[in-house]
C-alpha cells in the first residue's frame, strides 16, 4: 500500500477510472493542463488525452448541463467546479435536470455523472471559496450527496460515485486535502454510498458529523477521555441518503447526540440529523438532540473565521454539557 | 451558403413567396416533388393534431398545451433532414418534428395531461423530453454533440429553443462550449416574434438572433421559417456542415406562433388583430398548398379527405392516452434513483399505511 | 372594507407602495404589459408607466442581477420570477450577491428588493411550476422569507417586505391565489415579518404550517373537533428568520407538535421546526415531535399529485396519533 | 469611431506603437501632455502597490492577492476619464481604477488580507468591492445603469470582466439586459489571454471577444490595452456615446497578465517564457514612458526618485491596513440583516457563553 493524501487519493480513483471505462471523461476550468487550481486532475489529461480529460470555458452551468447531455448518451462524465461557491451558477442544471433526468424520462435516461468540488472553510480563502452548500443539495430529490473525511475513503467513495447510475455531488473538504497521509490500497475498492460508518465505538454519547470536522471531534474526544467521557463518532460519509439506521442504533445506546457541521445551522443537514433522531430516538433520549455549526451569518473572511469555526474544545464543551443534562 | 445569406448583411433565405411561388434568383431544393408531398402531409397532421390538442384542452380533458398552429414548417424540415443516429433536442413546440423522430402521439398527449410516461418516447431513442425551464436544454444538446464526436458516432443534433430563450444565459453558455468543441450541433431558434406577451424587440437589441453566432464563432443562417423549402435547404446544409467536422451551425427561423402561447394565454392582450392578420398570410401551409396546387400534385379533394383521416387518428391517439392515463403510488418512487433508497422505502410504507387506515374509515 | 383574493391584495399592496415611494420599480418577464402570467400586477404599468413597471428579457439571474444594481443605488425593486421552479437560474445572484451585499461593505450597501414568485403546488402544472424551494432560500444567511396564508396577510406582509431595507424572499402560494376571499382595508398596513400568528388557540397538540397548508390544516381541524381533540393552529407567515417564541410557548402547552409542509420533508422547514422543537421544548414533549410534508422523490406531473399532496385527511391521521401517543 | 474601428473588420484602436511613438495615420487625444505625466504616476504608484502586494504576500502577511502587472493601462485610462458620478464596477483586476475612484490602499489590503472592512471603500461612494463570482457583477452594472437612467442623473457605469468571464451566462444576460435599456453602461473586458490557466482560444471560438457586442445590438471596440492612448481615446469615446442616451458600449481591451493569476498560481504550468517576452516587450508602463521620454516629460532619476516615495506610501498603507486588521465577535453579526434577529442573538450568547467557560477553564 503506499501512502496516500486525499489530492492524492482522488487523483488515483479518476485514474483507476480512466482506465478501466472509456465512458469516463473529466473536465472542469483549469482541469485538464493545469490539473486543477488544487492539482487533483494532475497529471491525467497528459495520461489519457485531452479528448478525456480537458479544460471548460468559464461556465458552470455550461459544465454542468453539457455533462448532462454526455450522460444521458452512455458517457460517465466526471466534472469539477472550482469551489463550493462556484456551484450556484450550475443550480438550475443541478436542481431542475441532473436530478430528475431518470424520473422524468420514466427510466429511459439515466445520469451517470459526477459532480466534485472542493468544499468548506477553513484555508484562509477568499469569500465564496469557503461553502458549505451541502444542504441545498441534500435536500434535492435525485441527487446522493457525499463528503469523505479520510483519503481511504475519498478513492473508495468516488469510485462507487463514478460507477453509481445515479449522479452524486462529491464534496471534497479541501481544508484536509493534503492534512491527513493513510496508507491507501493502489488497487480498484469501493465503499458504498448510503452508509455511514462508526468510527470509533462509545457508550455515553453520539456524535455525528462528516468531512474535516471528523478530525476536529476526535481532537475534542481526547479531552472528553480525560473526564471519563465516551464517545460514539459517526462519521456519515454520505450526506444524503442519510443512514438512519446506523444513527438510530447508536442513539438507542446512548441516548445523546450532538451533531456537529461545518454548516450554518439552520435549515441545514444538522437540523435534518437532529429531526432524524426524534423520528427513531424519542423513547431513548436522555438529553436533547443538540447541533453545533456555522452561525447563520454571511461565512466572514479569514479575519473572522476563527469565530465561526467550530472548534475541539467548543465541541468538548458540547459533549460535557449534554453528558451532565 | 453561409456567403450568400449573411445575416450580418440583412439576408434571409427565402424560396417561396407567400403565394408559394418561386422566388426570382432562387432554386428549388434538388429533391423529388413528391417529397413535398409527404412533407405537406405531415404538416397537415400535425396541425390537425395540434388544433384538436387545444380543443380537448378546452373540454377539460387535458392541462397546458402550447399550440404550434404557424410553426409546422420548422420542425417538419427538420423532420426531413433528420437521420436515425441524429437526436432532437426540444424545447417545447416542435410536435411535427418529434413525430418525425418517432414520438407517438398518445405520448405527446400524455405529457400535456400530466403524465411522466408521456416523455418516455418509447420507440423514439433519441428524443428528448420537452424543456421546460427555458434554453437550458440546449447544454445538453452540446453535451451530446461531444459525446457523438467523442464516441466517433455519426449524427448530428438538433437544438430547440424560442426567441426568448436566447437571452437566457444558457443558451450563451451552449453556444459557447459548441463553438469551442466544433461540436455537431444545430441550433434552431424559432422566432416567433414573442415570448409569451413580450415582443422580440423588447428580448434583445440584436438586430437579428442569427447575428448572435458570431459571438461564439457560429456560422449562422437566417431563415423564412414560414417557407419551408428555405427551411429544408437551411437545415440541409447546415447538417452536411455540422457532420463534416465543422462545428455547430445557429439558425434563426423567423415565423409567427398564430395561436396562444399556451391555452391558459389570451393573446389579444399583447398583440394586434393587423399583426395576425398579416402573420396569416405567411401561413406556411398554405405557402407549400398553393405550390403544390400549381404543380398539380394537389387538390382540395384530397385535402379534405385526409385531414378526415387525421382526425380520426388523432381522436384514436386522444383515446389512448386518456387510456393509459393513471399512476400508481410505486411509480412516484420508483425512479427517482436507481434503486429506492430506505428512505424513500419508508416513506411509502408509512403513505401506505395511512391510505389503508383512511380506507378503514369509510 | 373591500372583499379580495390574494392576487388583488398582493396588487393592492404594490399600487400603494408604487404611489408612495418613487423609488419603487417592478419588473419581470410578462410583468408589464401582460400584468403577469397570474395577473398579480395587472394595470400597474397603465397606472405607473413602463419605465416603473415593465417586461423584462427572459433572464432570471439577469432579473435578480440588475435588481441588486437598482437596489445598492437608494432605489426599491419589486421584481417577479415567474414560477418557482424558475427562480433557480438566479440562485447565484441571490445566494452569492442580495443575500450578502450588506455584510460584504459592512453595510455601506443595503439591498432592499423582494423577489416575489408564485409558490407550491395544486395547479395541475407542467413540470418545474409547483416547486416547493423555501428551504433553500430559508438556509441562506441575509435573507427573509415569507410566504402568506391569506388575503390580508399577503397585503400587510408585502408592504413589510418592500419597505424593509434587506431582500425578501417573497413567495405567494398560487393554489389559494384566487381561492381565498376576505375583507382587506384599502388603505396601508403592515404586518411584521418574523412573526408566526396563532390562528386559533387549543390545547392538545400545535400543528405548524404555512402558506396554502394552513386550509388544508384547518379542515383536518374540523375533523379533530369532532373527535374532542383540541389544535392549535399556527401560521408561521415568515419561514426565515422563525418565530422561535410562538411556537415554543405553544408547545410548552400542548406538548405535542405536528409540522405540516407541501414541500419534501428532509433538509427541509419541517426538519429545522422538529430541530427547533427539542432545542427549545426538549422537557415539554409528550409525543415525538412529526412532520408531514411531500415526500423526498421528484414532484410528480398533475397524474400523480394526488398521492405527493398532503391532504386534510392524512394531517387529521397524524394529529389522532399524536395525540393517542 | 465605431466605423473606422470595426472589431468585426478586425481593426484595433491604438496610437502609439510597443515603444512609444506615434503610429501613422492616427493622432494623440487632444488632451495636455502633462495629463500623460500624471497618467503615468498614478501607472508607477498602483504597479508599485501591486508588486509589493505580492512580495507581502510571500512574507506571509497577506492571503491570496490577483496581480496586475501589465495590465495598468486599462484601469488606469478608466480612471481618467471617469467623473465623479460615475460608477466603478470591478472584477478584481483594476487596482489602479479602485484608486482613482476613491479606494485607500489599505482599504484593498485589507480586504486581500480576507477582513471586510476591505470592502467598504469608505471614501468612494461609487465604487463597488470586487466581485468574485465571475461575470455576475455585470448585471449589477446594467442595474446601476438603469438607475441613473431612471433617476436622470449624470454619469455612467464602467463595468469590468476578464476574457474568461465572457463565457459566463451572466456576461450574457448583462449586455442583453443593458442593451435593451439602453443604459449608459460601458462593459470593459480586460483580455489578458487566459483566465488562470485556460487559453483564450479555449474560451471561445469567436474571433474577438469585441465581437459579442452585435449580438446585444452594442458597438464595439477593440482596443490594444496596453496602449494607455488608445484605451483613453476609447473610454472617452464610450462615456460620451454613453451619457448621451445611446445605450452601452463594450470595449475589449488586449492585454497580458504578466504576473502569476493569482500569488498561488504557478504560471509555468501553461504558457512559455517566450510568450511572457513577447509581451514584456508591450508593457504599458515602458510604453508610456518611452513616449514621455521622447517629449522630454521624464527622466530615469525622476522616475527612480518618485519609485522610492511610492515604496514608502505603499509600506506606510500596508502598516496602516496591518493596524486595522481586527474584528470583534459583533461584526460577524451585524451586517447580516439590518437589525440582529432574535435568533442570530442567540446564537452569539451561546458562543459568548462557550468563550466564557473556555476562559475559565486555563
Ligand atoms: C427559466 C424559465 N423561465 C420562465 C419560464 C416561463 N415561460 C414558459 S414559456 C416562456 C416564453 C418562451 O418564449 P420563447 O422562448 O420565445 O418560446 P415560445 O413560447 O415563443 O415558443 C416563459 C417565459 C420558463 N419555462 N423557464
Ligand atoms: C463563477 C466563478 N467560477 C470560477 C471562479 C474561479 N476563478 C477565479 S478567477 C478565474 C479566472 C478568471 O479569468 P478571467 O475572467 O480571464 O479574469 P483574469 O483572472 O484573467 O483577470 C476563475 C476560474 C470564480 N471566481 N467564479
Ligand atoms: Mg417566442
Ligand atoms: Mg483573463
Amino acid at each position: 500500500m503506499k501512502v496516500m493524501n486525499m489530492v492524492q487519493a482522488i487523483n488515483d480513483a479518476m485514474d483507476l477510472m480512466l482506465k478501466e471505462h472509456p465512458e469516463v471523461v473529466m473536465y472542469g476550468e483549469d482541469a485538464g493542463v493545469e490539473g486543477g487550481v488544487f492539482r487533483v486532475t494532475e497529471g491525467l489529461q497528459q495520461k489519457y488525452g485531452a479528448e478525456r480529460v480537458f479544460d471548460s470555458p468559464l461556465a458552470e452551468s455550461g459544465i454542468v448541463g453539457t455533462a448532462l447531455g454526455m450522460a444521458i448518451t452512455g458517457m460517465r462524465p466526471v466534472v469539477e467546479l472550482q469551489f463550493d461557491g462556484f456551484t450556484y451558477p450550475a443550480f438550475n442544471q443541478i436542481v431542475s435536470h441532473v436530478s430528475r433526468f431518470r424520473n422524468r424520462t420514466r427510466g429511459k435516461f439515466a445520469v451517470p455523472m459526477v459532480i466534485r468540488f472542493p468544499y468548506g472553510g477553513g484555508i484562509n480563502a477568499l469569500e465564496h471559496h469557503s461553502e458549505r452548500p451541502e444542504a441545498y443539495y441534500a435536500h434535492t430529490p435525485g441527487l446522493k450527496v457525499v463528503i469523505p473525511s479520510t483519503p481511504y475513503d475519498a478513492k473508495g467513495l468516488l469510485i462507487s460515485a463514478i460507477e453509481s447510475n445515479d449522479p452524486v455531488i462529491f464534496m471534497e473538504p479541501k481544508k484536509i486535502y493534503r492534512a491527513i497521509k493513510q496508507e491507501v490500497p493502489e488497487e480498484k475498492y469501493s465503499i458504498p454510498i448510503g452508509k455511514a460508518m462508526v468510527v470509533s465505538p462509545g457508550t455515553d454519547i453520539t456524535v455525528v458529523t462528516y468531512g474535516a470536522m471528523v478530525r476536529e471531534v476526535q481532537r475534542a474526544m481526547v479531552m472528553a477521555k480525560k473526564e471519563g467521557i465516551s464517545v460514539e463518532l459517526i462519521d456519515l460519509r454520505t450526506i444524503s441518503p442519510i443512514d438512519r439506521d446506523t444513527i438510530r442504533e447508536s442513539v438507542a445506546k446512548t441516548g445523546r447526540i450532538l451533531v456537529v457541521t461545518e454548516a450554518q445551522r439552520s435549515f441545514s443537514a444538522a437540523s435534518e440529523l437532529m429531526a432524524i433522531t426524534v423520528e427513531e430516538n424519542f423513547l431513548n433520549l436522555e438529553a436533547p438532540p443538540t447541533r453545533l455549526g456555522g452561525f447563520d451569518t454571511i461565512i466572514p473572511l479569514p479575519v473572522g473565521e476563527n469565530f465561526y469555526r467550530v472548534e475541539p474544545e467548543q465541541i468538548y464543551y458540547n459533549i460535557q454539557k449534554l453528558v451532565k443534562y | 451558403m453561409f456567403k450568400k445569406y449573411d445575416p450580418l448583411k440583412g439576408k434571409i433565405v427565402r424560396i417561396i413567396d407567400d403565394n408559394g411561388k418561386l422566388l426570382k434568383g432562387e432554386e428549388l431544393p434538388e429533391i423529388d416533388n413528391e417529397i413535398w408531398v409527404k412533407a405537406m402531409e405531415k404538416m397537415l397532421f400535425a396541425r390537425q393534431a395540434d388544433l384538436m390538442a387545444v380543443s380537448f384542452q378546452r373540454q377539460g380533458r387535458m392541462f397546458t398545451y402550447p399550440p404550434n398552429l404557424g410553426q409546422e414548417a420548422i420542425a417538419t424540415a427538420v423532420g426531413m433532414v433528420n437521420k436515425e443516429e441524429d437526436w432532437f433536442v426540444p424545447a417545447f413546440r416542435e410536435l411535427a418534428g418529434w413525430l418525425a423522430k418517432g414520438a407517438q402521439l398518445h405520448e405527446v398527449f400524455l405529457y400535456f395531461k400530466g403524465d411522466e410516461k408521456g416523455s418516455k418516447f418509447v420507440n423514439a431513442p433519441h428524443l428528448l423530453p420537452s424543456s421546460v425551464p427555458i434554453a437550458s436544454q440546449l447544454l445538453h444538446a452540446a453535451g451530446i454533440g461531444y459525446s457523438l464526436k467523442y464516441n466517433k458516432k455519426p449524427g448530428v443534433v438538433y437544438g430547440f429553443v424560442g426567441d426568448g430563450g436566447t437571452s437566457e444565459g444558457d443558451f450563451h453558455e451552449a453556444l459557447n462550449f459548441a463553438g469551442v468543441w466544433k461540436a455537431p450541433v444545430i441550433f434552431i431558434v424559432q422566432n416567433n416574434q414573442f415570448a409569451i406577451s413580450v415582443p422580440r424587440q423588447k428580448q434583445s437589441a440584436a438586430e437579428s438572433l442569427a447575428a448572435k453566432g458570431i459571438g461564439y464563432g457560429i456560422p449562422a443562417l437566417h431563415v423564412d421559417g414560414n417557407d419551408i423549402m428555405a427551411m429544408y435547404k437551411a437545415v440541409k446544409f447546415a447538417r452536411e456542415y455540422a457532420e463534416a467536422g465543422n462545428g455547430p451551425v445557429l439558425i434563426e427561423a423567423e415565423t409567427f406562433r398564430m395561436g396562444a402561447h399556451t391555452t391558459s394565454d389570451d393573446p389579444t392582450r399583447y398583440r394586434t388583430a393587423e399583426m395576425e392578420e398579416e402573420w396569416s398570410k405567411k401561413d406556411p401551409v398554405k405557402r407549400l398548398r398553393q405550390y403544390l396546387v400549381s404543380q398539380k400534385l394537389w387538390d382540395e379533394a384530397h385535402e379534405e379527405k385526409l385531414v378526415e383521416e387525421y382526425k380520426e387518428k388523432v381522436e384514436f391517439e386522444f383515446k389512448k392516452a386518456e387510456e393509459l392515463y393513471k399512476i400508481e403510488l410505486n411509480e412516484i418512487f420508483d425512479y427517482t434513483f436507481e434503486e429506492l433508497p430506505p428512505h424513500l422505502l419508508k416513506q411509502k410504507v408509512e403513505y401506505e399505511n395511512y391510505l389503508h387506515w383512511k380506507e378503514g374509515r369509510k
